[in-house]
């Protein structure tokens, strides 16, 4: 091996590493420009009907609108307050949700008797309209964020369980059984088996309890609360400020793509080994 | 309920400043923090936040905490069971609490008492009988709203089965009507000038004109037993404070509209109409209709929403003993 | 050779032997599977009973679908007989246990594991320290001659290297007995020798117990000290053959002249037992 | 073959199937009694709670008082009229759900450069606080019963999409390498290898997509309503009959619970296929 | 053999044809697969051309790892190849085709289809009416020795039942030029004759164009007329070697002493070719 040689193959190997970054780049940037490009003619479509004067402003709002709202908001503080409020709420009960759903979820997938015994409690617990407890919500845990974030839990925390469920159920026996055969204690095997193979099933979960826990935290603060964006739309909606209320749906669904993208982003690299095509 | 709770159980010596303004006034003086629930912002009682902003709560030793309830009164009357809300407003929802064994009682009434409902007919609805057969949006269901819409049907001798009656929740009464959404609407004010103003509707019938609502009281203000028990100077205070900002709301009435204007979304030209046709009527020394009240629990008993065994003895509902003037 | 005729006397259905304890003993072993949903049973393995010595190296071999997997799954734990028992040094062992490997009939990697960490993951489950995990797998992995593949999921591994995985997995837990289902059935011939070398130098060091399905007779003469011929399902012992050509053995001993005989041996065993399903049209 | 050896085959045969039968029922019973048994655990817990008077009735009713007040309900009709207005809304949004969910998702799943296009307007919509867009709602598409089953299908579809992209995404290879060999059409792909393989996806969906109907009908029965199980639990509880609320989140969850156990013991029998084990 | 000796010198590196037009053709095909997180590429096949004649019977043998099931993807149009053309009756083809079934090296059945409706798949997908392709997949089921596991789900087939089907699967849809990957590799050896006779006959019947990946080099010579010797990765042909034992065959076959010269000599290539990788320890 000469020198030459060395720096020859070096060459290649970063040469390639080039093309890769920039293959890379290239695949995120169309993927970013189809996706936004889509949401940026809705907001145009929106836009020319609200100039068109075909919708009256004030309860249609435009995109321009919002915007300037957003910024007045967002420079005045407002709007970081209701934000930070909102966020506080979602990250407890969220990742509340998340920490007791999946082993919940595992568990109930994992023994056949377990979800004999619980899935009936689980089923009526997921179909029972939150709404209709929340006066039961706030006398068991008051007018402080218990109650939210209890709202927020219950929201997110049924897609978690029902996916795990799922799947741990459709589990590939083969792989089980070469996890027994070394055998793999019941903790090994969900670990090693059970969790890896269950990634897409995770992955739902996660990604319908954020969309859920970001509308349970809107409901959640419809009642008695002071601050966060579902404050901010219920109290702007109740005063016919429509730029703030969909200055706020605006926020909540930009944060739901940005957390949706990142799910996707997340599969995919767990997916890595699916191979190529 | 906890006494670490923040919001928790009863009024309790607030020492700990909460907020910016609050904190210059803590300094000289401990002020009692009361939870106090409203429904959604409005006209009716945004002089209540006027005042407070001024400071005329703090004058009284009270940090009033004013917290909103847009889905309506019984998740608030909720609060009062869980012992987080010392004392609140709004209409008829307080009295079938009240029935229904939620620990709280009048105490006075708020600036405005009577029924605030309006029957605003469109395009095609000039009398009440010309509802038979359309659509006609009311408030959330089991609210005032709804109450006063049935009521208007039965005074003028309309089934209730032969009109579309329907209850649009939060959505705006203009838009209702302005949208073709309903052919009549139950509103309040201001949203009745406006329709009118832009001729999309007109007046068809008050409910206060009505006669079952002609003594008829619709909205209170009620404080939690827990609160009487253990702090009725709290009581006291509030609603001294509750006085005062009426008295300073009618002193600085330009002030308000610009204040409820910016707050509540409205053009200042319909909010100076409002203020102007409303103020006079308003009760400043915070009197209860007690015949009107009694009244009202019959209208809502049969309406079927009142507990039919309730025993409506004054001393199972009111308690007028905090009301400035009254002596101890 | 005289050697090899004298030897052939022992040949026959299992001689009790009086050695003092076998390291893996089969007692009358059952196995049936039921459909759920049809009701019906299908027999797999009926009433077998075989003993083997510890560092033996037996193999069982029969017809497609007699029941071989089925008895070495029960062997390793893996599958519930249905009768029987099944005893490690003695003990009844119903469950898998860090005492047997199974080289798997299918590969059943871990799809989502490359080749170096499927091989590690027995090593794992063990609870071995990573290094020496690695250091032990590294040794497998250049025996399986997959050294360029350590870092290929087994979605880019070739079907022979994926087997080769699934060898390599299983040895690296150096198991005191190793079953092994068809572990070289999808390697070509060099390859395979090549393996098959590995596995007797390997087995002539550790003296591992070895239980081992193969449907290439050779192999099964080459490596074996006894071949147990299955009959068609349900599988029963037909035949054992003791293999006794002399150890060490390298591939070599395939010019023996007994070696040929003794595949032959193994052939009409097989041959016999399978005669009621084979065809007329294609008798051998 | 002779007349008795057919007979002692057959007799076989008809013990075994009765064997089944028996297991069968067995199975059930534990499963039922199971589940059944820790719901009714829950309730007697509650009856003693309430009887026990630590908690008020006027918020937390109690089991007794409300099969009182349902055969109360019943026996006037009133209950049924309620539940039938609210199964047509359920029905005739959680169908539509299903009819159009289930192919986006399959579509999203499929095509990358859809997902990447339309899968963050997706995600903006499943996150959009949907109670803040009703009044949207009640103006486009009225009082009817229209808005309601908009909100029903909304509520629903999302789970729906999302889980079948995740199971059109989880797809094995090999499989896909099978049909394509034998030049199938994306269409014969789809239903051969895909829609059978991304069952527990879609058992998944169905499952939560039930649930989340439900709740919707709830949320929609609140605006322009006259019958319907949504508005006999707001009227109640607006006007605090807290028996008539339980009644009818009672309701609601004996009907999550039959739907969930249906999806259930379906999935099971798509899966017959994985073996015994 | 006179005959077989005169044959023989027709043997070498692929003489020019001057048939009218191969049913297969491969000419200068490249495979490389990319490991998209690496960026490294694996090199499988390189320039590598092949012409098949209509009916003719063609055997790839090679070691493990050296782009068999590569190039045999390749031409069932499962895999873009990076260069070369592929032909089929001289159209270029891409993508798989009805004039194409591969029996793949994995078995890859529809798990929730029973052996008849995984071996109707194929019919299925062509659009043949229900009837007749239960009747075309009974036929194979037959020949496959699976008539007991007709309504069996592949979870409870045995290893070399399950490959069965996947045979069967591929030859029910009787296409012009069958692709197949170690079909017999999980076989016992009566099983595997059994079939590699049915295949035999079925072959002198239909004079179907076969391309076969072995690693038993006495099928090989058994069935093809032509074995192609891969060498090791990436794969280039180092060896053609006629087989030009007479037709029809059958199994006796095998004790023509040319059938071992023919053997030794496919043998000597693969070795030849793998020296260069083979360990000096077990040189064969
Ligand atoms: N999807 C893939 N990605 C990356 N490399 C691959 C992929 N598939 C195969 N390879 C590599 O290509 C080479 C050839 O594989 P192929 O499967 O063609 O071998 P083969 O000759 O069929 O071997 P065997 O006899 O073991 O089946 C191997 O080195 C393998 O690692
Ligand atoms: N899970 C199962 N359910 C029902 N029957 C099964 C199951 N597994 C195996 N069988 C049946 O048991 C018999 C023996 O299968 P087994 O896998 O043990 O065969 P084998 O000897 O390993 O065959 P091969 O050489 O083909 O791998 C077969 O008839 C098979 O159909
Ligand atoms: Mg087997
Ligand atoms: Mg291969």
């Amino acid at each position: 091996m000469t020198k030459s040689a060395i720096s020859l193959t070096e060459r290649k190997h970063r040469i390639h590493k080039y093309k890769m970054v920039l293959r890379k780049l290239k695949q995120t940037g169309i993927s970013l420009s189809l996706g936004g490009g889509v949401i940026l003619l809705l907001l145009m479509i929106w836009e020319i009907f609200s100039i068109s004067g075909w919708v009256k402003p004030q309860f249609s709002s435009s995109p321009t609108r919002v915007l300037n709202k957003g910024l007045e908001m967002a420079a005045s503080g407002e709007l970081w307050k209701h934000t930070i409020a909102s966020g506080q709420i979602f990250i407890i009960g969220y990742g509340l949700a998340v920490l007791v759903g999946v082993p919940i979820g595992i568990l109930l997938g994992w023994y056949k008797r377990l979800n004999q015994a619980f899935g009936p409690v689980v089923a009526a617990m997921y179909t029972t309209p939150r709404i209709a407890l929340m006066p039961l919500f706030i006398i068991w845990f008051g007018l402080g964020s218990s109650s939210k974030i209890v709202l927020v839990f219950l929201s997110a925390i049924f897609p978690i369980i029902v996916n795990m469920v799922m799947g741990m159920r459709s589990i590939d026996g083969d792989l089980t059984k070469v996890a027994k055969s070394y055998s793999a204690s019941q903790r090994q095997i969900f670990w090693t088996i059970a969790l890896p193979m269950s990634v897409p099933f995770l992955m739902t979960a996660l990604q319908l309890a954020t969309g859920r826990a970001l509308i349970g935290v809107i409901g959640a603060e419809i009642f008695g609360s002071k601050a966060g964006l579902g404050y901010m739309i219920m109290y702007a909606g109740a005063t016919f400020q429509t730029d703030i209320v969909f200055l706020g749906v605006f926020i909540i669904a930009a944060f739901g793509i940005a957390m949706d993208r990142f799910w996707f982003y997340l599969s995919q690299r767990f997916d890595a080994w699916r191979g190529n095509d | 309920s906890s006494p670490s709770n923040v919001n928790g159980g009863t009024a309790k010596e607030s020492g700990n400043p909460s907020s910016g303004a609050e904190q210059n006034a803590a300094e000289t003086k401990k002020l009692t923090k009361i939870v106090y629930v409203q429904l959604k912002p409005d006209l009716t009682d945004i002089h209540t936040d006027f005042a407070k902003e001024n400071g005329i709560y703090e004058k009284h030793g009270i940090d009033l905490d004013v917290i909103h309830f847009d889905a309506g009164g019984p998740e608030a009357l909720a609060g009062v069971a869980g012992g987080d809300i010392d004392m609140g407003n709004f209409g008829t929802p307080i009295l079938t609490g009240i029935s229904r064994g939620v620990p709280i009682k009048v105490v006075a009434s708020p600036a405005i008492r009577e029924n605030p409902f309006v029957l605003v007919g469109g395009k095609k609805v000039e009398k009440v009988e010309d509802v038979k057969g359309k659509v006609l949006g009311t408030g959330a269901l089991g609210g005032g709203n709804h109450q006063a819409a049935k009521n208007i049907l039965k005074e003028y001798g309309v089934p209730e089965t032969e009109t579309d009656l329907r209850p649009a929740g939060g959505v705006d009464a203009y838009l209702l009507l302005e949208q073709g959404v309903v052919d009549a609407v139950v509103a309040t004010e201001p949203a009745v000038s406006r329709i009118e103003k832009d001729g999309i509707g007109k007046t068809i019938v008050k409910a206060a004109d009505i006669e079952v609502y002609k003594n008829y009281q619709h909205s209170f203000v009620f404080a939690s037993d827990e609160l009487i028990k253990t702090n009725p100077d709290a009581v006291r205070a509030v609603l001294a404070g509750h006085k005062e900002a009426i008295e300073y709301a009618k002193e600085h009435v330009e002030e308000l509209i610009a204040y409820a204007s910016e707050k509540l979304g409205y053009e200042e030209d319909l909010v100076r109409d409002y203020y102007q046709k409303i103020i006079p009527t308003w009760i400043v020394d915070g009197n209860v209709n007690v015949e009107g009240t009694l009244n009202a629990f019959e209208i809502l008993k049969d309406l079927n929403e009142l507990d039919k065994n309730f025993d409506t003895a004054q001393e199972n509902w009111l308690n007028l003993s905090f009301l400035p003037g009254s002596g101890k | 050779m005289s050697l090899a005729v004298g030897q052939a006397v022992a040949e026959g259905i299992s001689s009790n032997q009086e050695q003092p304890q076998p390291k893996l003993s089969v007692e009358n072993l059952m196995i049936s599977y039921e459909n759920h949903k049809s009701g019906e049973t299908t027999e797999a393995v009926h009433n077998v009973s075989l003993d083997i010595k510890p560092g033996e190296f037996v193999t069982i071999v029969g017809l497609s679908g007699c029941g071989k997997s089925s008895f070495l799954n029960a062997v390793a734990g893996l599958l519930k007989a249905s009768g029987g028992t099944i005893r490690i040094d003695g003990k009844p062992v119903q469950r898998p246990g860090p005492d047997r490997a199974v080289v798997f009939q299918k590969a059943s990697l871990l799809p989502w594991r490359t080749t170096l960490k499927n091989i590690t993951y027995g090593l794992e489950i063990m609870g071995i320290p990573k290094r020496e995990a690695v250091e032990r797998a590294r040794k497998y992995i250049k025996m399986a001659k997959l050294e360029d593949y350590e870092n290929f999921y087994p979605s880019a591994l070739s079907g022979g290297m994926q087997q080769r995985v699934n060898l390599a997995r299983a040895l690296a837990c150096e198991p005191q007995v190793l079953l092994m289902d068809e572990p070289f059935s999808a390697l070509d011939a060099i390859t395979r020798e090549g393996l098959q070398n590995e596995l007797l130098l390997l087995w002539e060091l550790t003296k591992k117990t070895v239980l081992m399905v193969t449907h290439q007779i050779d192999e099964a003469v080459l490596l074996s000290d006894r071949v147990i011929v299955f009959s068609p399902r349900p599988a029963v012992i037909v035949k054992e053959i003791r293999i006794d050509l002399p150890r060490p053995r390298t591939p070599e001993v395939k010019q023996n002249p007994y070696f040929d005989q003794l595949t032959q041996r193994v052939w009409s065993a097989i041959n016999k037992s399978a005669g009621k399903r084979v065809n007329q049209d294609y008798e051998i």
